[in-house]
């Protein structure tokens, strides 16, 4: 059991490195599907058998939500706007990289003082959910194509959705659900803006979105 | 009875700013409320403070109000009546000027809200020495403030005047939050900011003194907070002016001495920074004042002066009381509070008589006006008295109070000492006060020669006449209490030693204030047998020219053939030979074309005097925040990217950090 | 007797100062090897001037003839200050050289204003000079007072001088003599005598207190004149009170000494006006600064 | 029913959305306003303070946040039925550029404006941080659509920024929430009174975590620096309406968010922790405020730093706490109140002037004087100048500092409003008095109207307000304040 949660831990934290070193659009929403696949399995494993029967139906919600509906709507944003790249990112691919083994380093730092006693089962999963989460803001950071930054937001999501899913065992569940809603919600209505966007400005290089300034 | 006096006379002015508002943006009908309810409010007011200083007691009103740490909590003490009287007397005559002054506005300016503002002016300045609550206080200086920046603002087309709007707020909100800091810490633990309940925190007497000295400071205009004065005050209309100089920068004299009360016993210093900071002002004040063209400017300049000779009087009392010297506390306040009075008069009647030259010319620039006596006699002569009385002159009102300051600085040091003693203190004051009552006397015999005497030195002041009755009534009335009170100081004295009673406290101050009755009899002796001395000589002149031949003739020209009227000595030239010997302090601006060629077709030489510590001293420091300020904006360059850089930075490092 | 010699001191003053004048030109004479003008020859001027008519500029107006009649009634109330030696002047009271000083300021603005009334480029500069002059030589006068006060721990004119002898300044004391110096100073500015100004000058660019009253004639002009000996006098009694403190404690011989004194002045003055060149105009400050200073010296010394 | 105040608005929305006659669609709004103020005041005159169950319920803070935001959007809306009836389908003329632009359908305005109401009525009365957390990123979602009101390329670009950074902070938070289950070792729910009277048990070193957490992605909300970047940019850009109901009713909803987790905080006996960041993120947005508004040169992003600067003084007078706490509270009404009327005003201005330029409007007090005279009525307002209600809360906030013997906070605090006020004024000031400086052609026909109704009676109904709460609050209402300041919960 611990060993299963350790791998789609391992999985999660692989996952984010791809992100990070990706620089084609298609690939980096496919990745987020794997995530959500991990989200989902880990969510089970950390709880004891015989699974209650709604923390199946949330995992299965995650998966739903996280690695159909939402990968979905991205790609159907891809087409629309026509970007299937990245431009020129602000950070290249291989120093994001580097950025994130300077992160996940620091979001083991981090967790020393915290201690839990929840989730014992695995000393990786907080570093992996933060690491998980900076990752996203990582991306928002590093990249200027808009629909890349959306799907950023998804990635922090998820890494926050971790702490969650650690959590989940307990915690109402409803909560849980409410926040996969405003997820999900969330990101469609930036897949409006973006599409809007793309209209207004026959592109989604946030360059052009850098005139509001003082 | 007292009290009810009072609250009448707040009614009073309220009611008439309120009906102003509606009597008509443009209509006589406005400045006739104006001014009747302001002189109403004035009699009533002036009724209440006079009874409690003859009586010398005290009269309050404590009404619960629902505001926090708030109370309507007034009263009326000696020190509050005697500046109660001396600003319903300036306004009170403003308004009467301001009913003609005004005139020329109508139909083109929103009188209506000028007299509402005018009304408030004085209601919000009288609220500010009745109040004993903190908000109230505050409330009604930033009223105050509020009443007189829109006056300011009165002709707010001109660039200038909203410039001098601008910096007179900054200056007043400056003020004001000192005072907020001051007021609370005086507060401390209390539920009420009550002035009865003030307590002084344990080792907060410093910053307190020194929270009152800027906040009331930069309303009262010492250096080098005066900077918004020259700029403000002559951008108002004239008797909005007056009041201005007369009286509103008085109530910052008044806060000063009620905080320096509630705080408790004075230490040595804050005599010694009163008293240098008096000196200062007195002396870059009237050096400022005679480097100015405009003569609204100048005076706004003497008001700097004066308040440094008033300030310079409380640095005594503050001395003598550290020092347990009653003699010199008494003959210091005495000397400071009537210097308050008597500037008030004669600096409301010069601000009047500018009035009545710009009505009447068209121009405030002094090198553009002369020969005004002939075309405005009775203008001419009420500020000749004016300007011999603001150079301390006898037997005029200036030189009563500046002498209780001399007497109390010479009484000092003739007790001798050593270096560092309070002689030393007295000696500054006596230098200071010799030193400024030169410089004035030159700066007054510029203004007065420049502009009435000799010629026209312009169509403008060609055309000049006289102004309307109700200017000239508040101009005379002023002028003849000017010479009042310099020929009967000792009934002066009268009205501030109750002050000085409640303020020092002690007996020895009805000794030394029989002690200066009796000496000002004796000025008033002199003052009277001057004139009659004079009157004598007249009557010998007259009487031996009456027997001769009397022609007139063109002025003695020296041999020159053809003088015309801009070859005069102007204003600027007559006093840059005194400009020349403080340049080291003042740093003037020559501007010169010299004549080149054989042919010369054109030179010039124009001089001009910025004030130094706004060049020097405030505009670094606007520069330096604004520059700050310019480079922070960068941190909002537009990219979302780096916003959300931010906000993942912040989190890194408050968790690495915080997180323990 | 005091008082009596009080008013003899007075009476004497006000006859015998247009001498002083007399003396200063017949030094001057002297040593220029002329046989000069007669000692009372301003008696005789002051009277020839009574007996004109008058002239007046167009220009002018009320002010140019009050201030010939104001100045010389400042001059006199002062005079009744002004105490002879040890013995005091007529009116005394704390802080009466205060009212002295501003006396003469009176003067000293009527004077000016009277000058600016005509118009006249020349007399306006002529003002500037004089106010300009006056605003350190009058900072030097109190301090000066201030320097004798403290040593006198008295604070009116008369009780300073009768103080002089008897209290801790020491006649040849340095102090004394830094303010005998500045007060001479003081005169010599404040009564437009060389090396500050040249009466006897004959181009007004360069002249003071004699371009103020170019457009005087006349009575006034003998006021101004008449009034111009009495504050010669003033000053000169001032400073024979320092440099002379002999105090006999009998009233009358303290007079007379002290118009022996004052008379010794006039010579005094004669001879440095015969000795000196006018200074330049703008070293004329820089002259009353040192005054300025040394007497701040004195009053450094005596506070030590 | 305390969650009829939520439904009843968002019912109302919906609606909006499928309704065709655009009488009856702003009827809606008028009517969700009405109502919604209503039920706000019943619950605040019910004597006992409702709760039902766990989720929901009212307590004293809530109420006061809902009783801002309900006055606010009744003005609001008011303006805004007047403000659709004259530019809303018309091809609008931009006033930056002079391009076209139409705006986004009404219903779809009017829909988000009611949702936007009924999410905020729904941060107030939620019990739960999870509920609090959904409540405040619904508010972000349905305000989006209401900033780019005015369909242009700018407008966009501020929704986009407001959308992706506040997404990240309310990810943030959400983070914060799941930390402070793990203070709980998981087992406690995220419910506020269980959290506050089960405070001692848990984890201080999780609960620390969590407050941080909380405290930068509610701070994203509510625009504390350095997060505050989306504010400018969403308040510049949107219809001034908009522009009020986000300044002076969301930011309040993040602030309560903060509010809840510090009492969270105060209960563990972590006070001091989180009241000594809120402190400094406090002075911190001040001071950022201050910088950004020397010298701005669009008095609508003016407004928006001055909002950073007041968010910053609500959290500077939280984190002291005691009578400061109470200032805070005083402040959230005062600060709504008069950036509201502010946002208003400036909604007039720009309509006239057709600039949000300082430079481009002079002499404001003459062209349109109602406004001129509330543009420098508000200025001194906001900068705490008396009469007006922000003196007397800025006040007690100084009284709050001082009498905890925080003497550099508060001199500090001093200066950050001294140099706001000079900056202000420097903008203000040459905008409401004097004469234009340089020829813009703008539309003539906009100038010498009267002002409409529905911009002077909001605008000075709420000036009425704020000067008669600069100069009296009865002791019940004093009482009121010091209530909802108290770190107990509230009840």
């Amino acid at each position: 059991m611990s060993i299963w949660t350790n791998i789609f831990i391992l999985g999660l934290v692989l996952t984010d490195f791809r992100l990070l070193a990706t620089s084609r659009l298609a690939t980096v929403i496919q990745t987020t599907v794997f995530q959500a696949f991990a989200l989902s399995a880990f969510m089970l494993t950390m709880a004891d058998r015989p699974w209650p029967p709604l923390l199946i139906f949330l995992a299965l919600l995650t998966l739903m939500v996280k690695g159909l509906v939402l990968p979905w709507l991205l790609r159907r944003a891809m087409r629309e706007t026509g970007a299937q790249r990245e431009i020129e990112p602000i950070v290249g691919y291989s120093a994001s990289v580097l950025v994130g083994i300077v992160l996940l380093g620091l979001s083991f730092l981090i967790f020393i003082p915290l201690k839990t006693s929840v989730s014992q089962e695995s000393a990786f999963l907080l570093p992996a959910a933060l690491f998980t989460t900076l990752t996203g803001l990582m991306i928002i950071i590093s990249r200027k194509n808009a629909l890349t930054q959306v799907v950023g937001y998804l990635v922090m999501e998820n890494g926050v959705y971790a702490f969650g899913a650690a959590l989940a065992v307990e915690e109402p569940l409803l909560v849980e659900m409410g926040v996969l809603l405003d997820v999900f919600v969330a990101v469609f209505v930036m897949g409006i803006t973006v599409y809007q966007i793309s209209r207004e400005f026959d592109n989604i290089d946030t360059d052009r979105l850098s005139e509001l300034k003082d | 009875m007292i009290m009810d006096l009072m609250l009448a006379s707040l009614a009073v002015l309220l009611f008439g700013s309120a009906v102003c508002v509606f009597a008509g943006g443009s209509g006589k009908s406005a400045s006739l409320m104006g001014a009747i309810t302001s002189v109403t409010g004035a009699i009533l007011a002036m009724g209440a403070a006079g009874t409690i200083l003859w009586t010398g007691k005290e009269s309050s009103l404590h009404v619960p109000w629902q505001v926090p740490f708030g109370s309507f909590y007034i009263a009326v003490d000696p020190l509050s009546a005697f500046f109660i009287i001396t600003i319903s007397l300036v306004c009170a005559l403003a308004a009467i000027y301001g009913t003609a002054y005004m005139d020329i506005y109508r139909g083109k300016k929103n009188l209506g809200a000028a007299w509402c503002f005018f009304n408030l002016l004085f209601a919000s300045m009288l609220l500010v020495v009745l109040s004993r609550n903190g908000i109230l206080f505050l409330i009604a200086w930033e009223g105050m403030s509020l009443s007189s920046f829109f006056l300011v603002m009165f002709e707010h087309e001109k660039a200038e005047v909203r410039e001098a709007g601008w910096v007179y707020l900054i200056a007043a909100h400056v003020g004001q939050a000192c005072l907020m800091f001051l007021f609370i810490l005086l507060g401390g633990q209390n539920a009420s900011l009550d002035f009865d309940k003030f307590t002084t925190p344990v080792g907060a007497a410093a910053a307190l003194f020194i929270l009152a000295l800027a906040g009331f400071g930069a309303k009262a205009g010492f250096v080098p907070m005066h900077v918004w004065l020259p700029d403000a005050h002559p951008a108002a209309p004239s008797h909005v002016s007056a009041v201005m100089s007369g009286v509103m920068i008085k109530t910052g004299i008044y806060g000063l001495v009620r905080i320096v009360l509630l705080i408790g016993a004075p230490a040595q210093w804050w005599g010694w920074t009163l008293l240098i900071i008096g000196a200062v002002s007195g002396i870059m004040g009237v050096l400022f004042a005679l480097a100015q063209h405009d003569i609204k400017r100048l005076l706004a300049y003497h008001s700097v002066e004066n308040i440094g000779i008033i300030c310079m009087g409380l640095g005594l009392w503050l001395l003598g009381v550290s020092i347990n010297n009653p003699v010199l506390a008494t003959l210091g306040l005495m000397g400071g509070l009537l210097h308050v009075l008597n500037h008030a008069l004669f600096k409301s009647l010069l601000f009047f008589g500018a009035g009545s030259v710009a009505h009447a010319s068209g121009t405030r620039n002094m090198d553009l006006l002369g020969g005004l006596l002939k075309r405005m006699p009775q203008t001419s002569l009420t500020f000749a008295i004016g300007a011999a009385a603001i150079c301390g002159l006898p037997p005029l009102n200036g030189f009563i109070s500046e002498f209780l300051i001399y007497l109390g600085a010479f009484g000092i040091v003739a007790k001798a000492g050593t270096l560092g003693s309070p002689a030393v203190g007295g000696l500054i004051a006596m230098a200071s006060l010799g030193l400024i009552g030169g410089l004035a006397a030159a700066c007054f015999a510029k203004v007065f020669g420049i502009v009435f005497l000799g010629e026209p030195r312009s169509e403008n002041s060609a055309r000049a006449h006289e102004v309307p009755r109700p200017m000239l009534f508040a101009m005379t009335t002023l002028a003849a209490l000017c010479i009042i009170i310099g020929l009967a100081g000792p009934l002066a004295i009268k009205l501030v030693t109750p002050v000085a009673r409640q303020l020092i406290g002690d007996a020895n101050v009805s000794e030394t204030s029989a002690m200066a009755c009796g000496i000002l009899w004796k000025i008033s002796l002199a003052g009277g047998v001057l004139i009659i001395i004079a009157g004598v000589f007249w009557g010998l002149r007259s009487i031996l020219l009456a027997r001769r031949v009397n022609s007139t003739g063109p002025t003695w020209d020296c041999g020159y053939l053809a003088p015309n009227n801009r070859m005069q000595y102007t204003a600027s030239s007559f006093a840059w030979p005194v400009i020349g010997m403080f340049q080291w302090l003042v740093r003037p601006k020559l501007n010169v074309r010299f004549t080149k060629g054989l042919f010369p077709q054109h030179a010039e030489i124009s001089s001009h005097t910025d004030d130094i510590f706004r060049r020097n001293l405030f505009a670094p420091i606007f520069k330096l925040i604004s520059e700050l300020a310019q480079r922070i904006h960068r941190l909002q360059e537009g990219r979302n990217q780096l916003y959300v850089l931010y906000i993942a930075i912040t989190i890194l490092i408050l968790l690495l950090v915080k997180v323990r | 007797m005091t008082i009596l010699s009080s008013i003899i001191h007075l009476f004497l003053t006000l006859i015998l100062s247009p001498l002083l004048i007399g003396i200063i030109n017949r030094t001057k004479a002297l040593f220029a090897g002329r046989k000069g003008q007669p000692l009372l020859q301003p008696y005789y001027d002051l009277i020839k001037l009574m007996k004109k008519g008058s002239v007046y500029s167009t220009t002018s107006t009320w002010v140019f003839r009050l201030g010939p009649v104001m100045g010389l009634s400042a001059v006199m109330i002062s005079i009744l200050i002004v105490p002879s030696g040890g013995v005091g002047g007529l009116l005394s009271f704390s802080g009466d050289f205060v009212f002295m000083a501003y006396a003469l300021g009176l003067t000293r603005f009527v004077t000016v204003i009277a000058a600016m009334d005509t118009g006249s480029p020349f007399e306006g500069m002529g003002a500037s000079r004089e106010v300009q002059f006056a605003i350190i030589a009058e900072v030097v006068l109190l301090l000066g007072l201030a320097v004798l006060a403290i040593g006198t721990h008295e604070i009116s004119l008369s009780g300073i001088y009768a103080g002089l002898w008897t209290k801790s300044i020491s006649p040849l004391g340095p102090v004394s003599v830094i303010v005998a110096f500045a007060f001479l100073t003081v005169l010599l500015t404040e009564n437009a005598r060389i090396p500050v100004d040249d009466p006897n000058t004959h181009l007004e660019l360069t002249m003071i207190h004699e371009v103020m009253v170019l457009d005087h004639g006349g009575v006034d002009l003998a006021f101004i004149q008449y009034g111009a000996s009495l504050k010669l006098w003033l000053f000169s009694a001032l400073l024979v009170g320092i440099a002379i403190p002999l105090r006999t404690g009998l009233p009358l011989v303290d007079v007379i000494v002290n118009i022996i004194g004052i008379l010794a002045i006039a010579v005094l003055v004669g001879i440095i006006e015969s000795c000196m060149a006018r200074l330049k105009l703008l070293h004329v400050p820089q002259m009353l600064v040192v005054a300025l200073s040394v007497t701040v010296a004195a009053l450094l010394w005596i506070l030590r | 029913m305390l969650i009829s105040i939520v439904l009843i608005p968002l019912a109302l929305g919906l609606l909006a959305l499928v309704i065709h006659s655009k009488g009856i669609r702003r009827g809606l709004l008028i009517i969700g306003a009405i109502s919604h103020s209503i039920m706000t005041a019943v619950q605040a005159l019910q004597k006992t303070h409702t709760t039902a169950g766990i989720w929901i319920g009212l307590d004293t803070t809530g109420l006061l946040f809902l009783s801002i935001t309900s006055a606010l959007f009744l003005a609001v809306a008011i303006y805004t039925v007047g403000y659709l009836g004259r530019d809303s389908d018309r091809k609008v003329m931009d006033s930056v550029e002079g391009f076209l632009f139409r705006n986004e359908p009404e219903a779809v305005f009017i829909a988000c404006l009611l949702l936007f109401l009924s999410s905020m009525s729904m941060v107030c009365i939620s019990r739960d941080m999870g509920l609090l957390w959904v409540a405040v990123e619904a508010t972000t979602l349905v305000s989006a659509p209401l900033i780019s009101f005015h369909s242009h390329h700018r407008s966009l670009e501020a929704r986009w920024k407001y959308l992706l950074i506040c997404s990240v902070g309310i990810a943030v938070a959400l983070l914060g929430n799941y930390f402070m289950a793990f203070a709980g070792h998981g087992k406690t729910h995220l419910n506020l009174d269980n959290l506050i009277t089960g405070a001692a048990s848990l984890d201080q070193a999780w609960l620390k975590a969590a407050f941080l957490m909380l405290l930068v992605g509610y701070g994203t909300k509510m625009g504390m620096a350095p997060m505050h970047t989306w504010l400018p940019d969403a308040h510049s850009e949107s219809p001034s309406m908009v522009s009020a109901l986000l300044s002076g009713a969301l930011l309040n909803c993040a602030f309560l968010g903060i509010f809840r987790a510090h009492s969270v905080l105060s209960a563990a006996g972590l006070g001091s922790f989180s009241g000594e960041l809120l402190v400094f993120f406090g002075m911190f947005s001040m001071a950022i405020a201050a910088a950004f508004m020397i010298r701005q040169s669009d008095y609508k992003r003016m407004l928006a730093y001055s909002s950073i600067e007041h968010m910053g003084i609500m959290a500077l007078g939280l984190g002291i706490g005691g009578l400061a706490g109470t200032g805070a509270m005083l402040h959230a009404v005062n600060h709504s109140l008069t950036k509201g009327m502010l946002f208003l005003v400036s909604g007039q201005i720009l309509f006239t002037y057709g600039s949000k330029k300082t430079d481009d409007v002079r002499n404001v007090i003459k062209t349109t004087p109602l406004a001129g005279i509330l543009w420098l009525f508000g200025f001194l307002a906001i900068t705490g100048a008396p009469p007006f209600s922000p003196f007397l809360s800025e006040i007690t906030i100084l009284k709050g500092m001082l009498q905890s013997g925080r003497w550099f906070v508060a001199a500090g605090y001093l200066v950050v409003l001294g140099v706001i006020f000079i900056a202000m004024a420097r903008i203000v000031i040459p905008m409401v008095f004097g004469l234009p400086e340089k020829e813009k052609p703008f539309d003539p026909s906009h100038i010498n109207q009267r002002e409409p109704i529905w911009f002077a009676g909001p605008a000075m109904a709420l000036a009425a307000v704020i000067l008669v709460m600069g100069l009296y609050i009865p002791g019940f209402v004093w009482n009121f304040f010091g209530k909802a300041a108290a770190m107990t919960g509230g009840f």
